[in-house]
C-alpha cells in the first residue's frame, strides 16, 4: 500500500503514532495516556506524544514518576474498570523493571478471571540498536511476550501501519504491546511515508506482502522489513526473486500468508532485530517447518541480532544489527 | 467489656458481626474440611483477621472496588462475593467466580465490585490506583479498597504504587492488613520501622496504625479514610494491627512463631470477644446472633453442597477467555 | 547413570539441592545464600536450605524482606566483589518482578564492563505446574533467559544432575538461573534417585542420554525427561524404539549429542512444560532442521504446555501439562 | 564570602577543587567538541553537580566502591577514572576503560573501585548493597557509595534497596544528587514529599538533605555518613540538592525548565564560587589555582589525543565477553 499511495501526506513515524493517539483520543473519551515525560512543553522525550496534553489536558495525558510498575499496574485497573489506557514505557528494555504487571496481571487477569474483567490496554514502547546508547537501552524483547499468552504483540514497519495498527491496538479488547523501532521515529528520508488521514485501521493478523518474488520468502516485521526490501532490490540484479512478507503483528500472527508464500518459493529466511537465539524466527521457522516440511528446497534460515549484549562502539553495535549483507548471505546460501 | 462511645450505629454494629461470622465460619468449614480430606487446596487462612474487613466492609457500596490477595477470602465476603460461586471457585468447578480457571488466589468478581485477587506480593497497589484514576476521570465518587500484608510493603510496587497515589490523590484506601508475619519471617527480621503507617509519610499521604482487632476502632479509622477518598481529598495508608492464627498457609508447622504468642492472640480471638460485647452491651440477643450464625452456616452448607454437586469445567475452557477474539492450542 | 548407580543413598530433588549447597558452602566461604524464608527454623519454604543457616550461621544464610530486586542486586553486587552468592527466588513467576537486575544487569555486567567484572552468582528458584496454584505460581518461564545472551540456563532431572550441575554452577564464573521444578522435590517414588556423597561435579553443556533407541529422539529437559522416558517404555511396546535426550543444560546446550542421536533417528520430537510458543522448543526445532534438513524424515514435533495462562481447575491444569499421551501422539505423527 | 570554622584542611579543599575542576573542565571539552561536530554521542552533562561527587571523593579510599549511573562522569572523575581510559570509553574506543563495548553509561573501572555504572534508573542501588554486603561479609571496612538522582526515589528499586541495607545495617552511603528534575519532569511533579531525605524514615536510617552546591557543608555531611559506614554503623540516605545546568542531555530545548530559575542557577555556579572562596580566604593562590588548571587541561587534552587516536575494538569484540567460557556467534 505505502508504494502506490501518492494522496496523502508523508509523515514520519513519530508523527504517524502521533496522529493515532490524536484520532483515538479524539474518538473516545475512554483513551488516556500514561507514561514519564509525556505531557508539554516537551511532549515526550522522543517528541511522539507533541501537542496531546495541551489539545486534550493533563487528566487525559498524565505525566507519571519514574515508576514503570506504577504506570503498567495503574493502566491495568483502569482497563478493567472500563478505560483504555495507552501507557508509554519509554524504552523496551525498561520493561524488565515492571513484567510483573505485563505478564502476570496484564497478560493473565482475561484468563484468570473467567473472562469477566479484559484489560484494553497498550503498551507502546520505542525500541532498538543503532542509536549508541549501549546495552540497557536498545534491546528488542518481543519474543518474551509472544510467549506470554494473553498479550498480543505489534511491531509497525511504516509510518500507516503503525497509525492503521495503533488504532486497532487501542480499540482492542486485549493488552497490546506496540513497539516502534526508534531508528524510525523522525527518519522521514528512509522511513517516511504517506499516511491517510483520520479513523483509519489496519486490522490485526493481516500481513503484507510488500513485493512479490518467486525464489524466496523473506519473512520480517518493523524496521527490518525495509532491510529485507533493500536486499531484494540487490538480489533482483542478480536474478534472485525475493517475496517480502511484513508480519505487522506477531501475536496473532498471519501463518496463513506465510505458509502460501513460502510454499510458493519454496524457501524461506526469517528476519528481526532481536537476538537469534529464542527470538520470534525460532518460533516461525518452526511453525514452517512443521506445516511444510516435504515442500520445502532448504531449511529456513533465521537472521537476527547477535547472541550478544549490545555493544556501544559504532563499529560493533552495526555489526550486532542485522545487516542487509547478513539476509543476502542466507538468501545466497539457500537459493544458488 | 463496657459501652464504647465512638461504637456505630447497631446495625452496623450487627453488620460487622454477620461479615466477621461469615469470613469465620466459612474458614472453618474451609479447615475442617481441608483435614478430614474431603478437599483438597492451597489454602491460606484469614482467621484472625475478620475485623479489618469488616471494618472497611461496612463503608462500602457495591460499586466501590476492592483488590486483595491469596490470603484473601476475609476480603471477598467482606465486598459480598456471593458464597456458592466463591466455595465453587476455591474448589476449582464450573460453577466458581472464574469458571475454576483462577482458584482461591484469582477470585474475581465485578458484580460485588471484587475486581482483582493476585498471588504476587504487592502487585495488587499499583492496580488499585487504576480503579482510583478511573473513579477520577470519571468524576464519580467510587472508592478503592486495597489490602495487602505486611510483607508486602517491602516491594518495590508497594513504593512506586503508594508514590503514584500520593502525587495524583487517587481516591484509594491502602489497608496493611499487619498480622506481624510474612510467610516464615517475622515482620522485625524484614521492616526496619516500627509502625508501617509511618512509611506514608514518604507519599504525602497520611498513615494511621489501628489495633485491626477492635471492631469499633478499625470501623472508625477505616471510615475516615474512605470518606477522605470519597471526598476527593486523596489516599490513606491503614496499618490494622492483627495476627494470622492458622500461619502462612494450611499445613504449615509454625516452627518459626513463638508459641506464646499465638497463644495469646487466639486467646483474645477478635470474632468471639466482639459477639460477647454485643451481647454485654445490649447490642444483640444472644438468639439473635445464633439465629444470625445458623442462617450463615446453612448458607454455607449451601455453598459446600453446590460447590461439591458442581462439575469440573469443560475440557475446552483450559482455551477460551486467553484473548477476546483469537483462538489457541496446545 | 542414575539406572545403575547403587552405591548411594537415594534423595530427594531437594535433599540433593541441599546436598550441593552444603557441600559449597562448606568448600568455599565465598559462597552464601540470600532469599526469602530460606533461613531456620524453616529452612525455607520447601525445606529445601533446611539446616543451612544452624550449620553455616545467618550472616551465611540470609533471609530478606520480600522484595526479589534487592535479593538479585545484592547477589549481582556481591558477586562482582568476589562472593559467589546464591539467590533463591521462591517461585519462577516472581522473576518477572526483578527480571531488570537479572537480564539488564546479572546478563550484561560482564559484557558492558569489557570482561572486567564477572558476575559469578545462581538464582535458583522453583517452578511448575500441577499442584493448584494457578497462573501464577507455576510457570516455567526458561525461553526469557535463553533469550538473555550473558545468563546460562539449567533444569536438572534427576537429584543426582541436581547436585552436580548446582554445584557447577556455584562455582562457574557466569550468572545461572538453575530452575527446580518442584513437583519433583520431595517425591521420592517417582523422582527419588541415589546421589554420590561429597563434590561430584557435572560439567554444563553435557547431554545425557538417558535411553537409546534408533526410530526417534526424544529431547527434554528437567521434570519432562520422565515423561520422555514414560512414552519411550510405552511405545517399545509397540516397536517403537525411542532414544532420550536430556539436554540438563539449556545454555550451554549440547547440540551435537542432540544432533548425533537426530541424524541416527532422523526424526526428533522436543518435549518441556514452558509454554510452546516461542518457548526453548522453537530454538531446538529450528535448530535441528537448519543442521540437519536433508536428513530428517518428518518434521520435528513440538510438545509443550498449552498456549494459555495456567488454569487452576485440577483437569484443566493437566491438561495444560504436556502429558504422556502428547507426546506419544507426536511421535506417532511422525513415525508412521 | 568569609571563612568556614566548618572547612576541612586545605590540602582537602584543595583536592576538592582538584575533582572539581577536572570535572567541570572535562565536561566543557566534551560538551564543546559535541556542539562543534568533532565527535558524536549521547551525553549527560553532569555539570553542576561537581560538589557533590567532590564531597564524598575526598572521603574514599581507593578500595571503597562506587556505583553511579548514566549521568556520571562527574562521579567517575571523582572515583579515580584515568582520563585516558574514560575519554576512548566515551569515543567507543578498544583503549576505554570497558574496551568501548560498555560506553558512557556503563563506565566500569574497578582498579579506582568503579564497579557499576547504570543507564536503569535506580537500579545501581540494590547492587551497591552487593558491594557494603561484600565488604560486611569479608569483614573489611571497606564503605559503598551509591549516586542516583531525585527521580531514581520513586522507583521500586530504591525502596527495596534502602529497606534492605536498612535492616542489615550494610555500610552503604545513598547519595541522591537531587537536581530536581527527572529528565522532563519537576521533582515536585512526581514526588510528594519536600525532601527526600525524609524517606529514611521508612528505612530506620538516617536521612540528611545537604545543599549540594556548598563543597563545605557537602564534605561535612558525605564525611559523617563514609565515616558511619566505615564504623559499621549502618547506611545513610544523603540528598544533595543541586542543580543540572545543561538539561537532561546535550540537545534538550528545556522548555519544560524555568528560564529564570536555570539563570540564577548557572550565576551561582558552585565551582567559580568555590574557587573565589579559596582564594579570598587565602587557601590557595591564583597562581596555584591556575596552574592546577591547566594541568587538568593539559591531561584533558592528552586524553582527548589518546581517544581520537585510539583504533575502534576489533569486530571479533562484539563475540567476546559474554560468558566466560562460551563462544557466540551472530
Ligand atoms: C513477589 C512475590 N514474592 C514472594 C511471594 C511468596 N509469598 C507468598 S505470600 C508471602 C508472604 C507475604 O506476607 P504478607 O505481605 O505479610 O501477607 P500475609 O501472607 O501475611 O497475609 C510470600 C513471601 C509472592 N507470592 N510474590
Ligand atoms: C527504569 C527506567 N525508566 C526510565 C528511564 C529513562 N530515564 C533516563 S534518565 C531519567 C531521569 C532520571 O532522573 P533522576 O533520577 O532525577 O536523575 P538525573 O537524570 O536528574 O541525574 C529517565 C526517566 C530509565 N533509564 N530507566
Ligand atoms: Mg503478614
Ligand atoms: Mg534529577
Amino acid at each position: 500500500m505505502s508504494q502506490t499511495d501518492t494522496d496523502h501526506p508523508v509523515l514520519t513515524l513519530a508523527m504517524a503514532v502521533n496522529q493515532a493517539l490524536d484520532v483515538a483520543m479524539g474518538l473516545d473519551e475512554k483513551v488516556f495516556l500514561l507514561g514519564e515525560d509525556i505531557a508539554e512543553p516537551s511532549g515526550g522525550v522522543y517528541k511522539v506524544t507533541k501537542g496531546l496534553s495541551t489539545k486534550y489536558g493533563t487528566h487525559r495525558v498524565r505525566k507519571t514518576a519514574i515508576s514503570e510498575t506504577a504506570i503498567i499496574g495503574a493502566a491495568v485497573g483502569a482497563a478493567i474498570a472500563g478505560h483504555r489506557p495507552v501507557a508509554e514505557i519509554m524504552m523496551f528494555d525498561f520493561i524488565a523493571t515492571c513484567l510483573d504487571q505485563v505478564t502476570n496481571h496484564a497478560g493473565k487477569i482475561r484468563y484468570m478471571s473467567g473472562g469477566q474483567t479484559p484489560v484494553p490496554l497498550v503498551i507502546r514502547t520505542s525500541a532498538g540498536a543503532g542509536r549508541g546508547f549501549g546495552a540497557q537501552h536498545s534491546e528488542l524483547l518481543e519474543a518474551w511476550c509472544v510467549h506470554t499468552p494473553g498479550i498480543k504483540v505489534v511491531v509497525p514497519s511504516t509510518p500507516a501501519d503503525a497509525k492503521g495498527l495503533l488504532l486497532t491496538a487501542i480499540f482492542d479488547d486485549d493488552p497490546v504491546l506496540f513497539i516502534e523501532q526508534m531508528m524510525m521515529y523522525w527518519d522521514a528520508k528512509r522511513y517516511g511515508g504517506p499516511v491517510p488521514p483520520g479513523d483509519v485501521r489496519i486490522p490485526f493478523g493481516v500481513a503484507d506482502i510488500k513485493r512479490e518474488g518467486s525464489d524466496v520468502t523473506l519473512v520480517s516485521y518493523g524496521r527490518q522489513v525495509h532491510d529485507c526490501l533493500a536486499t531484494a532490490e540487490k538480489l533482483a540484479a542478480d536474478g534472485i526473486s525475493c517475496e517480502v512478507v511484513d508480519l505487522r503483528t506477531l501475536v496473532p500472527c498471519d501463518e496463513a500468508t506465510v505458509l502460501a508464500s513460502v510454499s510458493k518459493t519454496k524457501r524461506a529466511v526469517v528476519v528481526h532485530e532481536a537476538v537469534t537465539r529464542c527470538g520470534f524466527g525460532a518460533e516461525l521457522s518452526s511453525r514452517i517447518h512443521e506445516e511444510l516440511f516435504g515442500e520445502l528446497a532448504a531449511p529456513v534460515q533465521r537472521v537476527g541480532g547477535a547472541n550478544t549484549p549490545i555493544p556501544y562502539a559504532t563499529n560493533l553495535e552495526s555489526d550486532f544489527l542485522p545487516q542487509v549483507a547478513d539476509i543476502e548471505a542466507a538468501v545466497r546460501r539457500i537459493t544458488g | 467489656m463496657s459501652e464504647r462511645p465512638d461504637a456505630p450505629d447497631r446495625d452496623t454494629l450487627l453488620a460487622m458481626f454477620e461479615i466477621q461470622s461469615r469470613i469465620k465460619l466459612c474458614d472453618e468449614r474451609f479447615r475442617s474440611m481441608l483435614t478430614s480430606g474431603q478437599i483438597q487446596l492451597i489454602y491460606y487462612s484469614p482467621r484472625g483477621q475478620e475485623c479489618i474487613s469488616a471494618g472497611w466492609g461496612v463503608h462500602l457500596r457495591p460499586d466501590d472496588y476492592v483488590v486483595t490477595i491469596y490470603r484473601g477470602l476475609h476480603d471477598h465476603l467482606a465486598k459480598g462475593v456471593p458464597l456458592r460461586e466463591l466455595w465453587a471457585e476455591f474448589l476449582g468447578r464450573a460453577t466458581g467466580t472464574c469458571k475454576g480457571k483462577g482458584g482461591p488466589m484469582h477470585i474475581t468478581h465485578p458484580e460485588s465490585g471484587l475486581m482483582v485477587t493476585t498471588g504476587i506480593v504487592g502487585s495488587g497497589i499499583p492496580i488499585a490506583n487504576g480503579f482510583g484514576l478511573a473513579a477520577q476521570l470519571n468524576g464519580t465518587d467510587q472508592v478503592t479498597v486495597v489490602n495487602f500484608g505486611d510483607g508486602a510493603s517491602n516491594i518495590g510496587a508497594f513504593h512506586e504504587g503508594l508514590n503514584m497515589a500520593g502525587v495524583w490523590k487517587l481516591p484509594v484506601v491502602f489497608v496493611c492488613q499487619n498480622n506481624l508475619y510474612g510467610e516464615h519471617t517475622p515482620m522485625a527480621m524484614s521492616t526496619p520501622v516500627e509502625y508501617i503507617s509511618e512509611r506514608a509519610a514518604s507519599y504525602g499521604m497520611p498513615g494511621v496504625t489501628v489495633n485491626g482487632n477492635d471492631p469499633v476502632a478499625t470501623w472508625k479509622v477505616m471510615g475516615e479514610a474512605v470518606a477522605r477518598a470519597r471526598a476527593g481529598e486523596g489516599p490513606t495508608l491503614v496499618e490494622a494491627r492483627t495476627y494470622r492464627f492458622h500461619g502462612h498457609l494450611m499445613g504449615d508447622a509454625m516452627e518459626y512463631m513463638d508459641k506464646d504468642e499465638r497463644k495469646a492472640a487466639m486467646e483474645a480471638d477478635p470474632v468471639p470477644a466482639f459477639r460477647a460485647w454485643l451481647l454485654d452491651n445490649g447490642h444483640a440477643t444472644e438468639e439473635q446472633l445464633a439465629e444470625l450464625e445458623e442462617t450463615i452456616t446453612a448458607a454455607i452448607d449451601d455453598a459446600v453442597e453446590f460447590a461439591m454437586n458442581s462439575p469440573y469445567p469443560d475440557a475446552d475452557e483450559l482455551y477460551t477467555d486467553v484473548y477476546a477474539d483469537l483462538t489457541v492450542s496446545k
